[in-house]
């Protein structure tokens, strides 16, 4: 039991390190595209290791089902909507940034 | 140890007054509206810490998101999203409106409002930490009479038993807020939205979900956290997603049929309430043994109504009218 | 201090806030996100001291569920009327000084 | 018979019949109008029937869904609240004839349920003994109000109304933060518990002082008046003659409910601040109403100068005050109500409203120039008028508390009332130099209003029956203030 709570904490740990990285992403990088990329790449990565982490403090096959649901739906709407904001912002004009 | 909860508590109560101040100073309005958002998440947060998650779905549904979709939407229609100037940085007049000692009588005005503010904000301080410590509640009177609600979730019975009432008439709120939105007429068209497929795609995915996940709150409702207001945001949420993607309600359905389902759940709820009445009791006093299928009868149809409303306040215009198209 | 106390202060930092960007900003939309900021206030009030004791009360709870969706309405309706005002002033302001 | 009309839940008919006609006409506008002036006549009925269960049997405690406070809510009907839905009853049905010629087809479709939901939020309002209730049935009021305000198109409707909503939802935040407040100390928001329960404290004190200047900012006193003229002065006339006979009325009768049980009697410097603001809107608001050029921006003042009346009330503080403020609040209502009518039937005439340019009207609309006079003089305090009853009995409770100056005020406010009304009736006479376009107004609009202007003089006539009424159940108390 306490090597599965270890392993839980450390899985929170590691998703707490991907959002952080994923923030910071959004907030250095220099244009919308790379910062999109930056936050839904990170932030998927670091709510599946959480999503992970809960599910073995879980108490029941249910919570873990509806944990599960919840990261997907995520990434769902986290892939789309960084699809439409990446659309929306080429119909404007805005060129990728260029080292 | 003790300690840990209140500095998370601090830092949460800190972030949001901070959000607040950001919110309501920012220049740019797009910004401000997405504050806000923020400010809803946290209020949902700030809920499950306070041990009302009733209270948090209903601000994450509807106080970030629905009203977060609605400020977003007329903020489009206000300043049209071609003239970035106006939507990505300070508003071309509003430049001068916060820094402004014209507007409101100058800088000494200003000044005299603040410290009057402060007064304010000193005074109602001291009220609330002047009041006893031990709330003097209704905790005892709701747990002691829950049994007789017909539901056990205690925050469902104060909505739908104990203040049905209190609920009756906010539902006549949402019905009349709808009724005078389209009383305004048309309002500018919202701009054109993106064609692409991905927003289609995502509304016919979610759509089926958000409407079982709405069932499925009603359903718990009686029991957990949930209930009608909260299954009926999803549904409206699913309305305006599909409203986004550029789905539309057919003409044949946008007269009386959509307009029944409209009122379903404030009639129904005045029906059920006369009802008993008729059968030799109070207004709105349901029997204790039916009163269960009583209640989820009045929450399912208000749920159709909740979501329907807030649909179309979102759409803004009456549908079937020639904005509506 | 506990929290809920706390949250409550928080609670009446909100609605001063808000009152007083009602009252300098000009703009109707700044005005209206900052009467749902007040109410916001108000709201946080009514739930954080009703956890004082170690039974939470849910009649708060319900009051404030009831509360948000009265703001919704007003937020809806308020939102609608700035568009048109905007429609007919070209400004989405009230007028300074109201025409005789 | 009485036993079969004592078993009908009228309060609940009162409050309910006004929203079910509103669905109704919400789902079949071509119907609008038959189904509204049924609906109007069904909650008139109810009243009727509430009025005789109350002046059978006393004052009545209603505890809906059977539970009681402080869990369930409480509705509660004795004088004072009847008093408000009667009247709330005789200017809606006149209101709602009037509509009915008023609105074309197209416009009656949205005013109609908008004014059932209004009328609905009213008769809630009168009925509620619950704070928290309270609130909803302002906000019911006041997004009801905003939306038939804007029911006039154009710029400055729109305006008004937006300004309107704001003040409106500040106001009722100010009250619900009291709300709070309340519920926090008493641990009930019932009025009958809390005020059992409440001590003079501070926290009891400020949460007070913001329920009462949120509702005076909904009761537009001065300096809290900014929004009402515009507001009422552009909305559609009916509408004008609700908002400045009702809608205003219904956060003023909170606040005397408050006043009477809720706050602590040691409120002298509260009562004379008040008795002050009220004084000052009474000199402001008839000036204002004399500068005016356009008639129904006077009117929209003169009931800035009105609600001044009610508040000296507050100073006084004994029974015959507040039968006589709660008397003008009866007068006014009908009297001004009639006067809106009025104006909108000389603004559907000439297609304006400018005071100078009114044309000889008293040749061609003689029934509106007799209303606009007879609610003049109600208005001014002239006998026989309810008015002047009103008046009357401000000036015995001010001499009776020894506070002669507020009996200076009266005399003074009713004589600059009387300048404005005779300028305006003197320009009803005289010709003027440009010509006017006319148009016919139908009879219902002129009889409506007609009718609700000799009411308003029959109040001073036969003012024993509702000053009987107001007395059921001691809302003022059990007579120690004489």
């Amino acid at each position: 039991m306490a090597i599965g709570e270890l392993l839980s904490i450390l899985l929170l740990l590691a998703g707490a390190v991907f959002f952080f990285a994923g923030t910071l992403g959004l907030l250095r990088f220099p244009d919308i595209y790379t910062r999109l990329h930056a936050l839904t790449k990170a932030d998927n990565v670091g709510l599946g290791l959480m999503v992970a982490g809960l599910a073995l403090q879980a108490d029941s096959m249910a919570a873990v089902g509806k944990l599960t649901v919840i990261w997907l739906l995520v990434l769902l709407a986290g892939a789309s909507v960084a699809h439409l904001i990446a659309a929306a912002a080429r119909q404007r004009g805005i060129v990728p940034w260029k080292r | 140890m003790t300690l840990l909860p209140l500095i998370f508590d601090g830092v949460l109560g800190f972030t949001l007054l901070w959000l607040a101040w950001q919110l309501l100073g920012s220049l740019a309005l797009f910004r401000a509206i997405v504050l806000f958002i923020a400010f809803g998440l946290l209020m949902a947060l700030i809920w499950v810490r306070l041990d009302a998650p009733d209270v948090a779905l209903a601000e994450a549904a509807i106080g970030a998101g629905l009203t977060g979709a609605l400020l977003l939407a007329a903020l489009a229609r206000v300043e049209p999203p071609g003239d970035e100037t106006a939507n990505l940085h300070p508003e071309k007049d509003g430049q001068g409106d916060i820094v402004s000692v014209t507007e409101g009588g100058g800088l000494p005005f200003r000044r005299w409002l603040v410290a009057l503010h402060l007064v304010l904000a000193c005074g109602l301080g001291y009220a609330v930490l002047s009041l006893p410590s031990a709330a003097p509640g209704l905790s005892e009177a709701v747990a002691n009479n829950l049994a007789l609600s017909g539901v056990s979730n205690p925050v469902t019975a104060v909505l739908l038993n104990f203040r049905a009432y209190d609920t009756l008439l906010e539902m006549g709120v949402l019905l009349l807020a709808l009724l005078a939105v389209w009383s305004l007429g048309r309002t500018p068209d919202a701009p054109a939205p993106a064609a692409g497929g991905v927003l289609a795609l995502l509304a016919r995915l979610l759509t089926p979900l958000l409407l079982l996940v709405a069932g499925y709150l009603l359903w718990v409702g009686g029991r957990a956290p949930g209930g009608a207001f909260q299954a009926g945001s999803l549904l409206g949420a699913a309305g305006v997603l599909l409203v986004l993607a550029g789905w539309r309600l057919g003409r044949r359905f946008a007269q009386l049929p959509l307009r029944i389902t409209l009122v379903v759940g404030l009639a129904l709820f005045m029906a059920v309430g006369l009802s008993v009445m008729l059968a030799g009791g109070r207004f709105l006093a349901y029997p204790p043994a039916s009163a269960g299928g009583l209640i989820l009868l009045i929450e399912a149809a208000a749920t159709l109504s909740i979501g329907m409303i807030l649909a179309a306040l979102f759409l803004g215009s009456r549908p079937g009218s020639r904005g509506g198209q | 201090m506990t929290s809920p106390l706390l949250f409550a202060l928080v609670g009446i930092g909100l609605f001063t806030l808000g009152l007083y960007a009602v009252i300098v900003h000009p703009h109707l939309l700044r005005k209206i996100l900052a009467v749902n900021v007040m109410g916001s206030g108000v709201f946080l009030l009514l739930v954080a001291l009703a956890k004082r004791s170690n039974s939470v009360d849910p009649v708060p709870h319900a009051m404030v569920i009831t509360g948000i969706v009265v703001a919704i309405s007003a937020t809806a309706l308020a939102v609608t009327l700035m568009l048109r005002v905007k429609d007919e002033t070209g400004r989405a302001k009230l007028p300074e000084t109201p025409p005789e | 018979m009485s036993a079969l009309i004592f078993s009908i839940h009228w309060q609940v008919m009162v409050i309910l019949l006004p929203l079910a006609g509103a669905i109704a006409c919400f789902l079949w506008p071509r119907r609008a109008v038959l189904l509204a002036l049924s609906c109007a006549l069904g909650t008139t009925i109810a009243v009727i029937g509430l009025s005789w269960l109350v002046v059978v049997e006393g004052a009545q405690r209603y505890a809906v869904g059977g539970w009681g406070a402080p869990l369930g809510i409480d509705l509660y009907v004795d004088g004072l609240s009847l008093l408000m839905l009667i009247v709330t009853s005789v200017v809606g049905v006149a209101i709602s004839i009037y509509a009915n010629g008023y609105f074309d087809r197209s416009r009656a479709g949205e005013f109609w349920p908008l004014w059932l939901f209004l009328w609905g939020a009213l008769n809630a309002l009168f009925l509620s003994a619950d704070i928290f209730n309270l609130y909803i049935t302002l906000e019911l009021l006041g997004l009801a109000a905003v939306a038939l305000v804007a029911l006039a198109k154009g710029a400055q409707p729109l305006s008004s109304a937006m300004r309107y909503l704001l003040v409106t939802l500040l106001g009722s935040l100010l009250f619900l933060l009291g709300v709070a407040l309340l519920y926090h100390s008493a641990g009930s928001v019932d009025i009958a518990i809390l005020a059992e329960r409440l001590t003079a404290s501070s926290v009891v004190w400020i949460a007070l002082g913001l329920m009462v200047v949120g509702l005076l900012l909904k009761t537009a006193l001065f300096p809290l008046h900014f929004w009402l003229p515009q507001a009422h002065a552009s909305a559609p006339a009916p509408v004008s003659a609700l908002l400045s006979a009702l809608v205003v009325k219904a956060s003023f009768y909170i606040l005397i409910r408050l006043w009477l049980e809720i706050v602590p009697s040691n409120n002298f410097v509260l009562g004379q601040l008040l008795g002050l603001l009220g004084a000052a809107a009474l000199l402001w608001g008839n000036l204002q109403a004399l500068r005016q050029r356009r008639l129904k921006m006077l009117i929209a003042y003169s009931t800035v100068a009105q609600l001044g009346y009610l508040f000296l009330a507050f100073p006084l503080a004994n029974i015959i005050g507040w039968t006589g403020a709660l008397y003008m609040l009866l007068s006014h209502a009908i009297a001004k109500a009639a006067m809106f009518m009025a104006a909108g039937n000389i603004l559907r005439f000439g297609g304006h409203d400018s005071i100078t340019d009114l044309d000889r009207i008293v040749q061609r609309l003689p029934l509106t120039v007799t209303t606009f006079a007879l609610a003049g003089v109600s208005i001014m305090g002239l006998p026989p008028s309810g008015g002047f009853v009103a008046k009357w009995l401000l000036l015995e409770a001010a001499i009776r508390s020894a506070q002669w100056w507020w009996g200076v005020v009266l005399v003074l406010g009713g004589l600059l009332s009387a300048v404005w009304v005779f300028k305006v009736l003197g320009h009803a006479f005289t010709p003027s130099t440009v010509p006017h376009e006319v148009r016919a107004v139908p009879a219902s609009m002129e009889w409506s209003a007609l009718a609700l202007a000799l009411m308003a003089i029959a109040l001073g006539l036969f003012s024993s029956w509702p000053l009987a009424l107001m007395m059921i159940g001691r809302p003022f108390g059990d007579g120690g203030g004489l």
